[in-house]
């Protein structure tokens, strides 16, 4: 019977690696995957929480997740393409088009 | 030392594994595949969790569709080998990597406090747990409005892909 | 009360929005069908305003075509509209100024066509709005609303310095009115016990009164004791009455506008096409003066009686300085502008006399001005449309290619300056009358009497370079006199300088009973005034099917005085005495 | 009762009295239809302005003319009911009706707190004879006009202003309160500013009108304050005199202030009986040196503030009416067509002031100050602009300074409350300046326009119609050679000025007398010089035509009906009339109804005591004498001076003239004094407050400081994604650790 530590330890173990890619790599594309890692720890806590309850709700919205989670990657892929259109790079460093 | 418990520690020693080398790996490509390996890995902790669907889910939508759309990208940008030096230091990085190990540390030592006798398993595992069936009741009756702004937040999302994406339509 | 004198006032309001959002759906090329819908849109609102200002019977009760409905109980805010006497004057000025603006840009305006409509019908709305609301917060929307379009009138459609001077315009309004809307905020909170609060006007009004006794009672005793025993909102008054007088006064002294906040006036005219200069003059301005004669004055009397000879002196000196300004000016528009500054000194003057004399002069000379004023521009407009310059010593000798025009200019000019017979003298000479029968010193009246001769120096010199003399410019030989459109656009102008001037009684028995209770209100708790509550407090709709019957509106009719709901009060920190 | 058959009971003289003492119209009609005079020149001027052109010269012309007719036949009857015994004028303000006087109030025109002002029409004697002279001079020049203006383009604008300015000294003339006075009052400014510059494409031209406007706006500055300080005046009266009355809600006069206003004459009348020296013991009365208790005139005493009031018409007076120090605007007033000067600028609108003061005798006849000051700026004017006329070479400036001149004797007769005097002299001085004017106008329209006397002469044989009447109206001013109305008006009002004295003014009387002595020798020489300089001698040299033309007879007719008049004058001026007072002019006994009040006050209060001493027949002789001096003098010098001046003038004299001619820079000096300071103020105010000060300093700093401040900042918007990311996380990881604690707590 594993505890439910052991879950959340591991879901706040890839929470973290993937923030720490988010903030660490310049790869736009990377930095995408990374928040995908984020969104699984997210659902895996779901999951464990639902497993201990004995709860549904938990996986409906794990459901959920993932369906925004795709909705998340088409547009942020389409923007990548399209940054790497217009820029020729996924450098994040030299994509500052929020500084004015 | 239980059957389950051995797969824990497996899937989990084995996603983290792949989580870091999504981090770490130098070109795109290897950072997708290590992601591919990792939703695997974490389809089978699912399991563990006895939810199935979700496990399955996670296959078909994430290993399946989503790492695809990624691969597409990549290899439509033809990113493979064009690896970017790694990291580059700057201020905000070092902090946020420190802030990042901060928080985990922070998150297991809370983890870590939180006793278990208070939050004990659910009662022994009833059939109906985490069937399509049941959460197909939930999402077409309780949750149907939800699911259908999902729905629509989907087709947005192919919408506004196509657009972004496309220089002209 | 019957439906129509119920939804009177909203139907004017948002009638021009309606044709607004027909105009919106015809084709943006279509210049001809966007400038005839605007247009019939205008005359619509025209009609319904003069229908509703005959309507109105000056011996009825002092807010008539109520209609007020729920809207954010939560927050108490209701959507209430009714007008008293001034507001239904203005809003007549309004209405009466929205159709000749259209026919006024007729030609001028030829890019954005629809855009420029839009804004145009959308700004009426808004004006009348804020005519018309008695609930703060929709004042306060309607309040800011109109600066959009104005903004976008000046800045789109005004010539080679518009942007600079639009952004001036919305950054000074801004300023005031964002005090204004933290004055408003705390007099919500601390007028009226919790879960009894209202944005209403008259409730808001009514819960003060007896606050605002005790507090005159205080300041006009030297006996020690005097405000000894306050109650927590005399005391909260008492604080923080000037500094939200002070807010009220500036968000609208601005917008009036009153001396050393008034120069975005000049430049906002200067650039604004004629139809925004025309608006502006003659309703925007108006905005102020009657945001002090509405909220500002009565809410906070013995504030305002504090500030009463700082303000006066300001009026005075807007009348001189503003004649003086005219003097020094080389741009026939600016020229005007700053005539503008003068005769609001007028206004300002009238009202902090606080004599039925004065505050009926002020009333009566915010119409004057808007019709004068407006009419100045108009024709200039007219002028600049043919000629597309603006200094004096472009023109000259128009009289002579341009008979009429120059015939119609020259009695605006006089209206103007105020000669007897026509509408300005009758505003000007009551407002002097009211300024010498007032307690501010003999002096203050006659200083303001000099603005008469400066009024006359700097219109006569701007007729004289403009109209009189020789030709100098070739290029004014080929102007042409005014077309029929134009012609029909400035008779009504000099038909109600004409009129106003010789038969003022209709016009004055409308403001009369609003002048009279506007002075009891500022003067209450005076040595000199024996006004009871009853006769003061504002009486208004009760809110319809009041759920929860603590916000129930004060009575209407002649019921005893509504006692305020018992409820704890906001005490705000007193620096100084503390509440009991 | 008819004429004929009265004639067979009574004698001529019965019969002729009865006759013109029966009104023709029921006097209550007459009133009724008293509006009627103001509105058909109004019409007339609304008619002409907006259809003149397309109504063609000669139609507005006749319209123009019709209209003045119509309206002065009206006066005439007006005129003619107010002899009626039963012509008496029921006023709100007092219980007994008013004899000789019919009126009606036409409503409340504005109203707000406890002030009224009305639409009221009220004719006595005294506008019945401004109504006369004005409609009756206006109707010639009207006549005159339709040939002067012959050949102007702009004939339909001269016709509408012409009429307009009828309409609005009718106004003047009759209103019945002092607002309603105050628009004629205006709008005959307005008026004479329009047709001063009514060749505007000349700008001169257009300044002098302008000039004359504003500086007359000066002085209805002063009179729009005297207003204001009377209705508290009367207003403090009233309450003040409350008390010492039994009920004063049954008091008329208390009432009608309520309901027709605190300005109006009749009202003000009622006020000035409510005053009375602390001697008498009338009921009700207060004082004159009682102070005022309460209201925004506390403090002051009755007395005072009347006086200050009196002293503001007497600015407001002296601007319309052009005596110093605001005379400036008449001279350059001649910029005008001729015909306007005539009517305009010498028989009835400058005139206003002294019908003003007339109209108000029972306020000023309270203030021995006020009248001081009256009487004193009306003799320094008279001298001042009579020097002046000395060395003017323009016909018609020399003809505006006498009119100043003749003006300045009758504010020194209204000073020294002989006001039928002052009257008098305003109605001869009509005649014969309005002809005096014309004839001017003949000449110079029959010497293309030449108007420097230096370059007519000779016009006797040429214009002899010219000739004569100005020869008459010369000698009616002056008083040259035979006595004509001029003179008798000019000694009556000397002659009472030399026998009355003010009270605590003793000095002024004397004065006043010498300085209207000298004055009337200037008056003398001038017009001497004038009429020899014109039309003596030998034609100039360097005319501009070799031969004059005459006029045709349109100008002719005025010119000679009104030299008629002030040849018939005479009979108003020569004390005709026997009343238990003394022989009585016509004059003084025509208009003492209407200053009946002002001579109670005058004998409660001794404020002008008159003492008879010298017979008429001796001011008579002297005066003529005086003027006899003049002319002669003028004669000696100038009778000879064409063909060239046959001797060079004396140095003193050089400078006098030369300042005189110069107008002492009186000009130059209010150019200097008021014009160019005030045009400094405003450029430097506005470059230095509005410019610099507020748009600069302060708004402008504001947006500075604020823009600083925000570049600032912009240093923290690095607009690195990852940056802001960290920054989130920082936050994430402070919400952890805060929510750790509070649950370890």
């Amino acid at each position: 019977m594993v505890p439910i530590q052991h879950y959340l330890w591991l879901a706040a173990v890839l929470f973290c690696t993937g923030m720490f890619g988010v903030l660490v790599r310049r790869n736009a594309l990377v930095v995408f995957m990374c928040i995908e890692l984020m969104l699984n720890a997210a659902n895996l806590t779901f999951l464990a929480f639902a497993r201990q309850r004995a709860d549904n709700l938990g996986h409906v919205s794990a459901f959920f997740v993932i369906a925004v989670a795709a909705a998340e990657a088409a547009i942020g892929l389409a923007i990548v393409i399209a940054v790497f259109r217009s820029r020729g790079t996924l450098n994040i460093d030299e994509i500052r088009t929020m500084k004015h | 030392m239980s059957a389950e418990v051995l797969l824990f520690w497996a899937f989990a020693f084995s996603t983290v594994l792949g989580a870091t080398f999504v981090v770490a790996a130098r070109s795109a490509m290897n950072c997708a595949m290590a992601l591919v390996a990792t939703f695997f890995f974490l389809a089978g902790i699912y399991v563990l969790l006895w939810a199935h669907t979700i496990a399955v889910l996670q296959v078909l939508v994430y290993a399946g569709a989503i790492m695809v759309l990624f691969l597409f990208v990549i290899m439509l940008l033809s990113l493979t080998e064009t690896g970017l030096p790694r990291v580059a230091l700057s201020f905000s990085r070092v902090v946020g990597a420190a802030a990042t190990l901060g928080l985990l540390a922070l998150l297991v030592l809370s983890i870590g406090r939180t006793r278990t006798e208070n939050v004990p398993w659910s009662a022994a595992h009833q059939a109906s747990f985490g069937t399509i069936r049941t959460l197909g009741q939930i999402l077409y009756t309780q949750y149907l409005l939800p699911f259908e702004a999902v729905s629509l937040l989907l087709l947005v999302a192919i919408v506004g892909a196509v657009v972004v994406a496309k220089p002209r339509i | 009360m019957s439906f129509l004198d119920s939804h009177l006032v909203n139907a004017i309001i948002f009638l021009p929005l309606l044709f607004a959002g027909i105009a919106a759906l015809l084709p943006g090329l279509e210049k001809g069908q966007i400038r005839v819908t605007a247009l019939v849109g205008m005359l619509c609102t025209l009609l319904l305003t003069l229908f509703l200002y005959l309507r109105f019977a000056p011996g009825g009760p002092e807010f008539q075509f109520e209609y007020r409905a729920r809207w954010i109980d939560s927050l108490g805010i209701s959507f209430h509209t009714g007008v008293d006497g001034l507001a239904v004057s203005l809003m007549l000025l309004t209405g009466f100024l929205g159709p000749l603006v259209v026919l006024a840009s007729w030609r001028f305006i030829d890019q954005r066509v629809k855009e420029f409509h839009l804004a145009l019908l959308l700004l009426q709305t808004a004006m009348l709005g804020t005519f018309a609301s008695l609930d703060l917060v929709l004042f306060y929307i309607f309040w800011e609303a109109m600066l959009i379009p104005m903004y976008f009138i000046i800045g789109i459609w005004g010539s080679e310095e518009r942007q600079r001077a639009a952004i001036k315009f919305i950054l000074f309004t801004l300023a005031g009115s964002l005090l204004m809307l933290v004055a408003i905020l705390t007099l919500f909170f601390i007028s009226q016990p919790a879960g009894a609060r209202s944005f209403d006007y008259a409730q808001i009004y009514n819960s003060l009164i007896g606050a605002t006794r005790e507090l005159a009672r205080c300041t006009n005793s030297e006996a020690p004791g005097a405000c000894a025993s306050l109650s927590p909102l005399a005391i909260n008054l008492r604080t923080y009455g000037p500094l939200m007088f002070l807010a009220f006064a500036i968000a609208f002294a601005v917008k009036v506008p009153m001396f050393p906040v008034h120069t975005w006036l000049p430049d906002a005219h200067v650039q604004a096409p004629a139809a925004g200069s025309i608006i502006l003059a003659g309703v925007m301005l108006k905005m102020g003066t009657f945001g002090f004669w509405r909220y500002a004055i009565p809410y906070f009397p013995v504030a305002a009686r504090e500030y009463r000879g700082l303000f006066g002196a300001l009026a005075i000196v807007g009348i001189v300085y503003g004649a003086l300004m005219c003097l020094a000016q080389r741009d026939v528009k600016r020229l005007i502008a700053y005539s503008s500054v003068s005769h609001l000194g007028f206004c300002m003057l009238g009202m902090f006399a606080l004599t039925a004399e004065g505050a009926s002069g002020s009333a009566y000379q915010m119409l004057n001005h808007g019709v004068s004023t407006g009419a100045l521009f108009l024709l200039f407009g007219m002028l600049y449309e043919r000629r597309h310059v603006r200094l004096l010593s472009d023109y000259g000798g128009i009289a002579k290619v341009m008979p009429w025009f120059s015939a119609l200019f020259l009695i605006i000019a006089f209206s103007s300056i105020a000669v007897p017979g026509t509408n300005g003298f009758v505003g000007e000479f009551l407002v002097l009358l009211g300024t010498f029968k007032s307690s501010l010193p003999l002096l203050f009246g006659v200083v303001a009497a000099t603005g008469v001769v400066l009024a006359a120096a700097y219109m006569l010199w701007m007729v004289q370079r403009v109209f009189f003399g020789p030709l100098t410019h070739p290029e004014n030989l080929k102007l042409n006199d005014l077309r029929a459109r134009e012609l029909a656009t400035a008779l009504p102008f000099i038909a109600l300088a004409l009129g106003m001037g010789l038969l003022p009684q209709p016009f004055l028995e409308r403001l009369a009973p609003s002048s009279s209770l506007f002075v009891a209100r500022a003067s209450i708790g005076m040595p000199g005034s024996q006004t009871s509550d009853q006769e003061i407090q504002i009486k208004v709709l009760e809110l319809p099917s009041a759920t929860s019957s603590q916000r129930a509106a004060p009575p209407t009719g002649d019921r005893e005085p509504m006692t305020l709901p018992a409820g704890k009060y906001l005490v705000l920190p007193n620096p100084g005495q503390k509440p009991r | 009762m008819a004429f004929s058959e009265c004639l067979s009971q009574a004698s001529l003289a019965d019969c002729l009295q009865r006759f013109f003492a029966t009104a023709p119209v029921d006097p209550a009609g007459m009133a009724q239809s008293l509006w009627l005079i103001i509105a058909l020149p109004l019409a007339g001027a609304v008619v002409n302005g907006v259809f003149g052109k397309a109504l063609g010269r000669s139609n507005t012309n006749l319209i123009a003319c019709a209209a003045v007719a119509g309206s002065f036949l009206l006066s005439v009857l007006a005129f003619w009911t107010l002899n009626d015994p039963q012509a008496v004028l029921s006023s709100a303000y007092r219980r007994d009706p008013i004899p000789y006087a019919i009126g009606e109030d036409f409503g409340t025109w504005f109203a707000a707190g406890t002030f009224r002002a009305g639409f009221g029409l009220d004719v006595d004697h005294l506008s019945a004879t401004m109504l006369l002279v004005v409609t009756g001079v206006s109707l010639l020049i009207h006549i005159y006009s339709t040939s002067y203006m012959g050949h102007d383009e702009g004939y339909w604008r001269y016709f509408a202003y012409l009429n307009l300015f009828v309409a609005m000294m009718l106004i003047l003339v009759m209103a019945d309160n002092l607002v309603l006075l105050f628009v004629g009052w205006e709008g005959v400014g307005l008026c004479s500013y329009l047709l001063i510059g009514f060749w505007y494409d000349d700008s001169a031209k257009a300044w002098a009108g302008r000039k004359a406007f504003v500086v007359n706006r000066i002085g209805d500055f002063g009179f729009l304050v005297g207003m204001m300080l009377l209705v508290l005046w009367v207003g403090a009266l009233e309450l003040q005199s409350r008390g010492t009355v039994a009920q004063p809600s049954a008091d008329p006069w208390r009432v009608a202030l309520l309901r027709s206003g605190p300005l109006n004459f009749r009202g003000l009348e009622e006020a000035s009986r409510r005053i009375a020296p602390e001697t008498s013991q009338i009921t009700g009365a207060i004082p004159l040196d009682a102070t005022i208790a309460q209201g925004p005139l506390a403090g002051f005493s009755f007395g005072s503030v009347l006086t200050a009031i009196l002293l503001l018409f007497l600015l407001g007076a002296a601007g319309k009416s052009a005596q110093l120090p605001l005379y400036v605007w008449l001279p350059d007033a001649m910029a005008g067509p001729t015909p306007v000067s005539a009517l305009i600028h010498a028989a009835t609108m400058v005139t206003a002031g002294v019908y003003l003061f007339s109209r108000v005798s029972y306020l000023l006849v309270l203030s021995p100050t006020a009248m001081a000051a009256v009487a004193l700026v009306g003799a320094l004017t008279a001298l001042w602009t009579a020097l002046i006329a000395f060395a003017q070479n323009d016909i018609k400036k020399v003809l505006a300074y006498s009119t100043i001149s003749q003006l300045g004797f009758m504010f020194m007769a209204v000073g020294l409350g002989i006001f039928w005097a002052a009257i008098l002299h305003l109605v001869t001085h009509a005649f014969f300046k309005a002809c005096l004017f014309l004839g001017a106008g003949s000449v110079m329209h029959g010497n293309a326009e030449e108007t420097d006397i230096k370059k007519l002469g000779g016009l006797r044989k040429e214009m002899p119609w010219t000739w004569a009447t100005f020869l008459i109206a010369s000698i009616a001013i002056s008083g040259f050679l035979i006595p004509l109305s001029g003179f008798f008006s000019k000694d009556a009002i000397l002659h009472g000025v030399h026998s009355s004295a003010l009270k605590g003014y003793a000095w002024v009387s004397p004065t006043v007398w010498e300085i209207g002595l000298v004055s009337a020798f200037c008056t003398a020489f001038y017009i001497g010089r004038l009429y020899l300089l014109t039309f003596e001698g030998k034609r100039a040299p360097d005319a501009r035509v070799p031969h004059a033309h005459e006029a045709d007879w349109v100008m002719r007719l005025p010119l000679v009906i009104l030299a008629a008049l002030s040849v018939l004058g005479i009979f108003y001026g020569i004390p005709l009339i026997h009343t238990s007072a003394g022989w009585e002019t016509v004059m003084e006994n025509f208009l003492s109804p209407v200053f009946v009040t002002a001579r109670q006050l005058t004998r409660l209060f001794g404020t002008v005591k008159v003492e008879h001493e010298g017979s008429l027949l001796a001011a008579w002789a002297e005066t003529w004498v005086i003027a006899l001096a003049g002319g002669g003098l003028a004669g000696f010098l100038y009778l000879k001076y064409f063909p060239s001046p046959h001797r060079a003038p004396l140095p003193a004299e050089r400078t006098v003239l030369h300042w005189a001619r110069h107008k002492f820079y009186v000009d130059e000096l209010y150019e200097l004094l008021i014009v160019k300071p005030v045009r400094l103020a405003s450029f430097v105010l506005y470059k230095v407050v509005d410019t610099l000060l507020i748009d600069t300093i302060a708004v402008r700093g504001t947006a500075w400081v604020t823009a600083r401040l925000g570049s600032l900042l912009r240093y923290l918007q690095t607009g690195d994604t990852q940056s802001y990311a960290a920054v989130m996380v920082l936050a994430l990881l402070g919400w952890a650790a805060y929510a750790l604690f509070q649950v370890l707590r």
